[in-house]
């Protein structure tokens, strides 16, 4: 069965289709990788600590945690019994409401925003409401519920999935009626992956841009405000912003990792 | 206390159960099945985990149609034993209970005291089914469903613990359903055993009578009864059958058999395997013929027989030291007893319901 | 154990629970759903019909359709061997590596952009190579790129996972290698998922608006357009790219679900 | 053609596997042990899937050290069959084999000709094994490695395949490694046994060594030697030792044991409920007691019988017709007789290492 020489050939072969597909996929790697470092290597501190304690930065730092923080409290609110639901019916029509829940992650942002603008807006709900949706904060925390929510579905959802159904079966098998289940056995077991929910969905709502510029403008978020500060003052005057930011979604995944459960990551581990 | 089942029923796409009708008082019932019976989905529709789409489940005389799990009072124990991951030992069987006198004396006789502060995952299997049996009967159900709560063990520790499981379930005063997939497991635990297929119960009874009185070829199978034949019934009278089966001919007992083709079975460990020096009476269905085939199996051996007279071979079992004493390696001829009593005729109802 | 009054009680609690639940997962569903539905009802077909004829509609689809197609492809080739390594490895810093690929999905996409334009813009690889980044269909193609090939790694690892590896031994213990194995048995068994993985990455490329409003302006895509044609003639004007835009999201996701295989849905279906 | 493991050793953070040193000619062996014993991880060593940290596996003289699975030989057959669920019989069959008449032969003498247009998915749980066995043997392997076939059918499929399997492997001029937990399998499938546990074999030897003369207590009580009992060496002879066990002395087989407390067993099958009407040999280890519990398993009786002079409750089994010749249900006070050529003394080296 082995002859010495097809064996190496096959070595041979072997060897040569792992070198380039690894060659390719460190390649794409190093796309992701050079930017970042060049972000980190092209600033001086300095200059960004020095940019940190300006005002306007400050503001926007603060609209972001604001705005952010709230768009995830609203998706976790709202958010959960969804995804619990979406894990746990066999309801014909979930494949539907699915494809409702992924297409905001789909959507092009700028389109969602003008979307929302159309709805909330003063043309819309807003002008019947009177409530100044498009200069103010609400406008904000709308347009990132919108965008980033869907994250938090699907990530809780996978969650309450990863959940044995058996032992919500046994449970209440018990004696103990759904809620108290819910409480004392499924939520605790999907805590990891929901936290991981709310990370991503922080980071998404942090990084917000397409819609915010749409429907709202001002207050200015960071996202918006690094777009200003280009716009205004070039690449140089934006960077420090785009630092803050760019902290924000690495603290996110630092949480992920840390955490232990990345959603992403499938079962095998 | 009763469990009563009346005309369950429940189907989806792949499979139908139903309708089955049990009745299990304060004793053991073993429903025994091959994989894909039904017999996890019968449980499942008496715990109220899925619902039936016809049929009642009465308890205690309640109703329990309609009731969510939580209200039925129907413990569930799953096979490996469901124990809920993030808690210890110890907040496993309080989850339920009432009060800590419960609990103490359950963790006492089921000896899990000294784990009461492991966690979970550090647990044997044999533990983990101990625990997971303290913490369903610390909410004092007033029905215990167990779903083959030995399958995962080992053997040493399959056959430890069926002797003990069975000693504890018979001192509970209420209905008790244990569902295996496993002959020895059913009739160890049993005090009654009802043989699932195709989501129906095809024979239910003591495990005597369902060994030795199979109702249906296929519960002669599946209980182990491997020779199974088919013969023509050549006389007939109060006594008994006389059957042709190749170039022989057998005495059968008389069942209320009317067709002329009948299926009867032996099980192997009935064979009886005659010593040379021993007389031969004719009317002990006495067969000649030579061994095809010896297996050791440990504690027993398996020998295939092929009688001179019929192309089908029997198989017989015989305890390491029996078979060693007749010294079957020495001869390959011998003579093959399939006594009258032994041998059972599966009745027209029994093979026509395959 | 039963008591009547105890289980109407149970009930009761148990009904008033889920009802909670189940409004708030409607308003979300709600939320995600009125935006999609003004967008269809509000604009007259007569309109929209008779923007799309316009030449730079014609152009904005067209420059969207290339480039989205392009780091599709892109994404693909360099995607795939990551994807797979990452399914298949037990290296340690495997997590690492893996962050490193959530950055670009959890990264704002205007900062992205920043980061790009300051490696590949004039200033950096591009001036150097005298490649015209910022005003060309490359530039589209590596901000799409960025943000979009993520989408297909995660999708493709997943997929990969979801192939039992048992069946990749089976093959190589008959004696076939691994190239055999990989295109014989991997890849046929994950194809739902890494066509699934395609389909998101070209929705997302197709709806890159942040990044490449960053890197490359011109030529137009179709999310710039529609910014573009808000900030001059209002929403009235933008809405009908946006049409063709969902149009696209939409025909995506019907592509995942005719696939059958969503990966976002979890192994239990 | 041989397979050869020498000193093979594996280890990650929960398990370490070997040093395991076995040979295995063109034969079939069996690797018995519980779950976790290190079974499977042993062949996917062999088979390449996994990286030995130590030793060397040879095949045919060739070291496969170092070697990808597909270049080793081996083909490996999984519990379930890991058939190509995208591919159908046919496909599977013809995936590795180099000539149509292979695959022609392969499908007809395992029987899985009819399935050849079926896909996976419609096989039952024997199909898939048997097409799982001929597309194993279409690429003509030099070894042949099977984890727990059989592990997930039937009692009645298992039983037959059992038996045909071990007449279809026993024909293969290759080594055949055959993993399995099961103490019958293994007896009925291998040439010889290896006895696993805790990632090391603990005894190696033909069916009959290792059932009537374990060497551990664990391999006693894994095999079902489950009468296992310590005792005082009071005498020693060429001819044996005298053991006084609670207020009892038995006569017991001489070893090579030098310690004045033994363990011994006795396998249930092997203990003699003596007769009413026998005179008694109290040579032959007679002990007097009465019946503690009775359990009926379908095809053999448990009889729990409490010595008067011993703790130890001895287990005792009987096949049905010998129990029914007993009539053990109208009495209590019975004699046994622990004979003793079926005492085993497990001698101090297996004791030391376990």
């Amino acid at each position: 069965m082995f002859q010495t020489d097809s064996t190496t050939e096959t070595f041979e072969s072997r060897t040569d289709w792992y070198r380039v597909g690894l060659t390719l996929g460190a390649l794409l790697l190093l796309y992701y990788l050079v930017p970042l470092a060049s972000l980190l290597l092209s600033q001086s501190p300095g200059a960004v600590v020095e940019r940190l304690g300006d005002g306007y930065v400050i503001a926007a730092t603060r609209n972001s945690l604001v705005t952010a923080t709230a768009s995830t409290l609203l998706s976790a609110t709202f958010g959960l019994p969804l995804a619990y639901w979406l894990a746990r019916t066999n309801f014909g029509g979930k494949n539907a409401i699915l494809t409702l829940v992924l297409l905001p992650l789909v959507f092009p942002p700028i389109v969602s925003g003008m979307l929302l603008l159309q709805v909330f807006g003063p043309a819309g709900l807003g002008g019947l409401l009177s409530v100044e949706v498009t200069r103010s904060l609400v406008g904000i925390v709308l347009a990132q519920t919108f965008v980033a929510s869907p994250f938090f579905v699907v990530t809780a959802k996978a969650a309450f999935e990863s959940v044995d159904r058996r032992l919500e079966y046994a449970s209440r098998s018990l004696g103990k009626d759904g809620e108290t289940t819910f409480r004392k056995v499924t939520l605790p077991l999907a805590k990891p992956g929901i936290v991981a929910g709310l990370t991503l969905t922080f980071a998404r709502a942090m990084g917000e841009f397409g819609a915010t510029l749409m429907l709202a403008y001002y207050p200015r978020t960071l996202p918006v405000q690094i777009w200003q500060s280009f716009l205004t003052d070039g690449l140089d005057a934006a960077f420090p912003v785009a630092v803050v930011l760019v902290g924000v979604a690495v603290v996110s995944l630092l949480v992920i990792n840390a955490l232990g459960r990345n959603p992403w990551r499938g079962e095998s581990e | 206390m009763t469990l009563e089942i009346s005309g369950l029923k429940a189907a989806n796409d792949a499979f139908t159960l139903g309708p089955i009708d049990l009745t299990v008082d304060e004793e053991i019932l073993s429903v025994l099945g091959p994989s894909g019976c039904g017999k996890t989905t019968l449980l499942s529709l008496v715990a109220g985990i899925l619902d039936a789409d016809a049929g009642t489940v009465h308890l205690n005389g309640t109703d329990l149609t309609g009731l969510p799990p939580e209200d039925r009072g129907t413990a569930y124990v799953f096979q490996d034993g469901a124990l809920f991951p993030h808690m210890t030992v110890r907040e496993n069987v309080t989850y339920a209970a009432d009060s800590a006198a419960v609990v103490d004396e359950l963790t006492e006789t089921l000896a899990v005291a000294d784990l009461m502060d492991r966690t979970v995952g550090t647990l044997s299997g044999g533990e983990r089914q101990r625990v997971a049996l303290a913490r369903a009967l610390a909410a004092r159900p007033d029905a215990l469903l167990l779903d083959e709560p030995l399958a995962n063990l080992d053997a040493p520790i399959k056959r430890r613990l069926r002797f003990e499981l069975r000693d504890f379930l018979s001192q509970l005063d209420i209905p008790v359903v244990y569902v295996t997939h496993d002959q020895r497991q059913a009739t160890t635990m049993g005090d009654r055993i009802a043989v699932m297929r195709d989501g129906t119960v095809r024979q239910a009874g003591t495990a005597e009578e369902i060994f030795e009185r199979p109702a249906t070829r296929f519960v002669a199978e599946f209980t182990g009864s491997v020779n199974l034949f088919t013969a023509d019934v050549l006389d007939r009278d109060d006594d008994g059958l006389c059957l042709a089966w190749g170039d022989t001919v057998l005495d059968a007992p008389a069942y209320g058999v009317e067709s002329d083709t009948v299926w009867f079975c032996i099980r192997p460990e009935y064979v009886m395997l005659l010593r040379e020096d021993r007389p031969v009476d004719e009317r002990d269905n006495v067969l000649r013929g030579r061994i095809r085939r010896r297996v050791y199996q440990g504690d027993d051996y398996v020998v295939e027989f092929q009688p001179d007279a019929v192309a089908d071979p029997i198989e017989i079992r015989l305890p390491t030291p029996v078979y060693e004493r007749l010294s079957l390696d020495d001869r390959d001829r011998v003579r093959v007893s399939l006594k009258k009593r032994a041998i059972h005729v599966v009745d027209d109802a029994g093979v026509r319901s395959e």
